[in-house]
């Protein structure tokens, strides 16, 4: 795993910070050992929120439902899925219908009192919704509009903390809410290890971020290179450097916890023996 | 071959043929990125500043 | 409209009981009104509770799903919808993702912070799995397995009680939390009207039932049998047998809100202006 | 024409041809409804009690 930012425990304040754990939507990822930890977590009366993602339950669900996603190019080379009005809809009814449901039903079997919110609720996680995307076609620079995304810049911590003073356990997912103007918002898509640093930073919690990998990598094709920990500010612009793909948006994500006021941060393999202890051992 | 007025500086800016609505074009006068907002006859207006940032 | 119990304000104690509203999830049924109501009652200080279907919701996915649904017979002739594994998924995906945002995107955008629960979260509504149902096919009388639904035995009034104290208004969705042992559950349909009547008897709320038409009538192709209001238990006890077909699961729902301890019961047409206002009018 | 054994009273139940599973039988002598569990041989359990309700 990699380890962001200093050791919660070592402030000396002896307040324990709550837990935010991210659980992939990849079905690389099995939810059984996070639900353990969580459960574990819990009944030491630690707080924990969980967040999850679901990629492979909306790619299902738009394929069912024969519609076709279109992806497009940023200019700097990225691609993405761009999510038109019908490819919402399916995004909500997978996340925050199926995943969510599926997840909260498996954290109450383990017996947590789990309590499933999407970014929607309570305007938990608000931001701009962003239409007008730049996308390049054909080698051609374009301004493409009707794309439903956004990032988070408001987070609800108060509904969290009044859920978690009564015992629950939120679960939280995907959509938020994206506002279009000063009133009036609309679900938008948004990515789950952002929403997940939002949280974390909002409730000054210690974020593990589960994924189907060790944790970070200098160097993606390397498995020596696996980074254990960065707590100086030049290793950590020497790994948003180094991180490549799908790594970027997890390093990405521990910077704006850290920056947003998450105690701590991880990156860790989901798929190994209680993930979320190991972690926050690890972390703390 | 059309072409169309800068609505940054005023410039002419030259046009290729199979213009797209939502095409991002560069005055070659003063540099701004300018929108294609309409076609026929073209219009252009100033492209919004987006930040990159895919959702998911 | 038809108005069930006593009135609420008559017992001279002044304390207001909270309103729980159930919208219906039929197309006939625009809940812009009764958005503009609960804006309206919130604004005022009233606490009130949502609790929608989605039936037209459920049949577009699984028409678009491809999915045939089991329509089975039971021994006393009445027709529904045998809710198999597939089916259940679809039915969660439609209620608790895409209507249950919808609503509460568009109780946001009237001013309502308004935070979305299925049944299963936080076991807000939790009764056993009914799997095995009878049922009369070919003329044959058969125990047909699979089933998922259920009906609420139980409700977590202290979740709603603790959002509603920080002033959100819940939304509640189907599916509930169906037992299927102890401690083992499973998320099961459950009918909408049903888990209005638990949710308002849990809070001993004024339970108005929105609907595509004006009230309960005695003889439903009659328009001059329109029922104002049963107080009596004879009169109860006449409608019950007078109800039919659709009416008599709204007559079922308001005699189990007022059982378990609803403070009175409106079925009201949705399509007027103020739908909710005037039910509380005429009921208060 | 088969038949199998009530499990309430133990009499013999006749049962007709085409026998499903789920099907449920009325016992003559007792009067029990039975749930037919096995086709071949017939075997029959006492029909469960179900509340007639239907969801949504
Ligand atoms: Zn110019
Ligand atoms: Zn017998």
């Amino acid at each position: 795993m990699t380890g962001f930012g200093s050791a919660p425990l070592a402030d000396g304040s002896g307040e324990v910070p709550p837990v935010v754990v991210k659980l992939g939507g990849a079905r690389a990822v099995d939810p059984a050992g996070a639900v353990g930890d969580v459960a574990h977590l819990v009944a030491n009366g630690r707080s924990v929120v969980v967040v999850h993602g679901g990629s492979t339950a909306v790619d299902d669900l738009l394929d069912r439902l024969g519609i076709e996603s279109e992806y497009v190019e940023t200019p700097s080379g990225v691609t993405g899925r761009f999510t038109d009005a019908e490819t919402m809809e399916a995004f909500t009814m997978a996340m925050a219908g199926q995943v969510n449901t599926d997840l909260v039903t498996a954290m109450k079997n383990a017996g947590v009192d789990a309590v499933g919110l999407s970014g929607v609720d309570g305007g938990l996680l608000t931001g701009p919704r962003k239409s007008a995307v730049r996308v390049v076609e054909d080698g051609k620079k374009k301004i493409k509009r009707g794309d439903h995304s956004g990032t988070p810049k408001r987070v609800n911590d108060g509904l969290l903390d009044t859920l978690l003073a009564d015992g629950y356990t939120p679960v939280v997912s995907p959509p938020m809410f994206g506002m279009e103007s000063e009133s009036e918002g609309t679900p938008v898509n948004t990515d789950a290890d952002r929403a997940a640093a939002a949280v974390a930073g909002g409730l000054g919690a210690e974020l593990v971020i589960l994924t189907d990998v060790a944790g970070v990598y200098a160097d993606p094709d390397d498995p020596d290179t696996l980074i254990e920990s960065v707590a100086t500010e030049a290793a950590y612009d020497a790994l948003t450097d180094a991180a490549e793909g799908f790594m970027t948006r997890k390093v990405m994500a521990a910077t704006e916890a850290l920056e947003s006021g998450a105690a701590a941060v991880t990156v860790a393999d989901a798929n190994v023996r209680d993930p979320i202890l190991a972690a926050l051992d690890e972390a703390g | 071959m059309t072409e169309a007025e800068c609505v940054e500086c005023g410039g002419t800016v030259a046009l290729h043929d199979d213009l797209e609505i939502g095409e991002i074009v560069d005055c070659e006068t003063c540099g701004a990125e300018l929108e294609v907002v309409d076609v026929s006859p073209p219009v252009l207006d100033r492209a919004p500043e987006l930040e990159e940032d895919w959702g998911e």
